[in-house]
């Protein structure tokens, strides 16, 4: 069975629509997803914005779409370089508008573990580590994450290492949309295959969701730049993304 | 007049003692001295640093190899859909080696300190974040009366740099084409700058266009011409990462290992050297 | 799809209010703003606080002309065997203008904690000099337990940095050929950042050698493209300084300064634009 | 009256023979005689060594010699662009082999004013300001700097202002040139037509004179690389540096 707005499709799309007009975004490694986001947005959307990212690239015009969001090809046709000591400086002094920074447990401030499963010291799983969580998204004048697993495993009631604080403006699921409000992170919508009752089920964190709906589907434009990026579907296969997971058993 | 410092790989390599600590050029997959990273294995060097904001197939294969004493870094993974990086992440949970995770800027906060001859270096952001306390950073209050306080990180002075570029000229200017991702401030704040290059280029193409120079001849002590010495990497735009090869070197067994190393582009070379 | 930011000198000056701080680009005779700078003249700005670590020609005819609060510098002078800067040494001996004096990497320091988002940055040396104390500075401890202490200078945000470029793209991004004197850090560490530059390339010059580009275009609020904007100064390669030209703009007169603003390309040009 | 050995030429030959082999070298802005030492070097003697100036020249092929110390000829030919940051940062990391740096008054400690004649806040003389001093004097392995009138009141016994201290490793005039010995300037040698007593009488900090004599006349490859870069005379003409002011009258 096939979703009528693929999962894979649902966090794409609503990443790209934190994107907003005149403002620098940047999607950096191991953010396959915020990278088809950001270049969607470049070929949805009609307003400019300047996306940059981790391989350099200001408003790159990449010859091909690569699986690895640091790939080189990503600063392809940029007027310019910006590289990482200048991409951080911008960030910490206040100009990086929107910053798609990773997560493997996020709780309901929006704060981020990236670190460990179990005690730092003790780890059950060593995760990759922060990267530019503990620096950007404290200073960031908004970040966005996303996760393809929604669970009480990776919405959690509290983190096993605070690796990143300062509170996400968004997060993106397979099934639901956060947005911060008052502090916390509040419901904006949900995948219109899903329903508030099974987001709060599989969400471990207590969240407002007054005003949430289901989200609005993709346009014909942000479906067609989705296309174009991923004309094969390589990049949703290996993203593996599922609404449920027992849709898979 | 000035002498080349152009050298083989194996010299070059020769020169880390073990127990160095070592910044690793590149980022990820993408243009990191991994032909150098072999020849450490080969030489069966020991008790390594490895110093790097996001260090992954590098910090990967020196630990499979039981190189590794200690890193530092921000944010380590295969990347390319390999996710984490197995054997550095073994490697951590059963405490073989010592881990000082940073937040990529913070660990180039201690760069720039040594860089710029200071102690410690101011480091925005970390607010609220569990790494300064695991560190044991130190805030510093604003002595200028804005109310702000900032954390401090110490300064870090690597053994080497090390760097994969694109071109040398003879006397050991460095060009990168792209991203430079962090090498800039680890070739100015490591105490010796070892380069990997994949070719050279001459003095007078170097002298048309200066401004492209990323390190300057006089900060760098010795380079190896190693071409495809980024592999299984990419490096711009010369070519780019070899997946297959990165799949076959994930699975367990010192014989993949070994095969690994052996087809390395600086081994299939090595006849000629 | 990106706008171009090209606009008339007189429009991108006239966005400088009376009482900005102005931090501008180039050293001594060497790639200054020179046409902006006689643009704020002509436009009767006041009180305005120049930043720069060596500032000459610039500061010493807007402090003929009256537009000068206050200044921070490290060294000025004309140069080129012209010696003092004898306006600006007139208004700082009779007290017309304040000044804050500092050794250029500390002012530098200054930018760089405004690029880098904290309150302060540490600066090397300083130890002995009475301009610490002058100036306030306060010296830190190293909380790391190395026994160093180090000036920290407090974070210098400028209302604009003003470049002369030798070749910006239509999109707004800027080229330099040879040193980029302290232009980058000025970049980074204002508010707003104005470009003058000497002619436009295609952005597919630009997009050819992107590692070529000093400031990436949504950093770049305006430019103003000015043949030898840089007059009487030089801007490498196209031309050298213009001795004859300082050594006239030196006498004393109203009509010696009215002149010498007459003499200027771009008022020669103006009946073009 | 031309004396055998210019003044000009004496501190040029003199700066010069500070530079050691292997060594970084830095000259700066403002700084003319420093600027013809450099290039001097790398004409008369055999060793290698680093050049490195404030126009970003990194062992530069100028194809003319700059009046202006700072002009971007003196990148021409160079390999790389090593910029303002750079040499500084070089200078604080302990890196910088040779700084040489410019003085209005040096005292017996070898420290400098480049500030004001007269008190800071009421000067008589407002000078040009420390520049590169106050922090590469106490960070450059060694500085030296240079005086083109040799008097008491250009060396002198107590400074209007410390701009720098950190003292000079040496400190070059018309007549002599001192070196830094148990933390004072001592006098090393003197200019052949001067001595030991006009030096003293000339020079208002008192100094050590143990083992100085008169200096070494210039060697041929000296001279005759000084001429290759001033061959109309138009430097030594500029600088206007005389051994005594009574020889102007």
């Amino acid at each position: 069975m096939r979703e009528s707005w693929s999962p894979f499709s649902f966090i794409v799309t609503n990443l790209a629509r934190f994107v907003r007009p005149h403002e620098v975004t940047f999607s950096g490694v191991n953010s396959t997803l915020p990278m088809l986001a950001c270049l969607l947005a470049k070929r949805a959307y009609d307003f400019e914005f300047t996306y940059i990212n981790v391989a350099g690239g200001v408003d790159p015009q990449p010859s091909s779409i690569p699986i690895s969001s640091s790939d080189p090809v990503l600063a392809e046709g940029s007027r310019s370089i910006f590289s990482n000591e200048d991409f951080y400086d911008l960030c910490t002094r206040g100009e990086m508008d929107l910053c798609f920074l990773g997560a493997a447990q996020v709780d309901g401030l929006g704060q981020t573990n990236v670190s460990s499963i179990g005690d730092w010291h003790n780890p059950k799983v060593r995760l990759p580590g922060g990267g530019g969580g503990a620096v950007m998204l404290p200073t960031a004048r908004r970040a966005v994450t996303w996760r393809t697993e929604h669970s009480r495993r990776t919405m959690v009631e509290k983190l096993d290492f605070l690796t990143a604080a300062g509170g996400m403006a968004g997060v993106v699921t397979p099934i639901a949309v956060f947005v911060k409000r008052d502090g916390r992170l509040a419901l904006q919508s949900w995948h219109p295959e899903s329903s508030l009752d099974e987001v709060r089920a599989r969400t471990a964190f207590t969240f407002d969701a007054e005003g949430a709906g289901p989200a609005e589907p993709p346009t014909g434009r942000e479906r067609d730049a989705l296309r174009s990026l991923d004309p094969t579907g390589t990049f949703e296969r290996d993203a593996g993304v599922r609404l449920r997971p027992e849709a898979a058993a | 007049m000035s002498t080349s410092k152009i050298i083989p790989l194996g010299e070059l390599t020769s020169q880390v003692a073990n127990g160095s600590s070592l910044a690793l050029g590149g980022s990820f997959l993408h243009r990191g001295p991994f032909a150098f990273v072999r020849e450490l294995i080969r030489q069966g060097k020991r008790d390594l640093e490895i110093i790097k904001q996001s260090p992954g197939y590098d910090i990967d294969i020196l630990c499979r190899a039981g190189c590794v004493r200690r890193t530092r870094a921000g944010i380590v993974a295969m990347e390319g859909n390999f996710g984490l990086a197995p054997y550095y992440r073994k490697a951590v949970e059963k405490k073989e080696i010592e881990l000082e995770e940073h937040a990529c800027a913070s660990l180039t906060a201690g760069l720039r300190a040594s860089a710029f001859g200071v102690p410690f270096q101011p480091c925005g952001g970390l607010h609220g974040s569990a790494l300064p306390e695991l560190n044991g950073w130190q805030k510093v209050a604003d002595p200028y009366g804005t109310g702000e306080a900032v954390y401090v990180i110490p300064r870090i002075t690597p053994d080497f740099a090390v760097i994969h570029a694109n071109e040398v000229s003879p006397e050991g200017d460095v060009r990168v084409f792209g991203t430079s991702h962090w090498d800039r401030i680890m070739s100015r704040s490591a105490k010796r700058v070892l380069v990997i290059a994949e070719r050279i280029a001459s003095s007078e193409s170097f002298a048309s266009q200066p401004e492209l120079t990323l390190i300057p001849h006089f900060l760098v002590d010795a380079v190896a011409v190693v071409p495809r010495g980024a592999w299984p990497g990419s490096c711009w735009p010369h070519y780019e990462v070899d997946y297959p090869a990165v799949e076959a070197y994930l699975p367990d067994g010192a014989d993949v290992l070994a095969a690994h190393l052996a087809a390395a582009p600086e081994a299939q070379e090595a006849a000629h050297a």
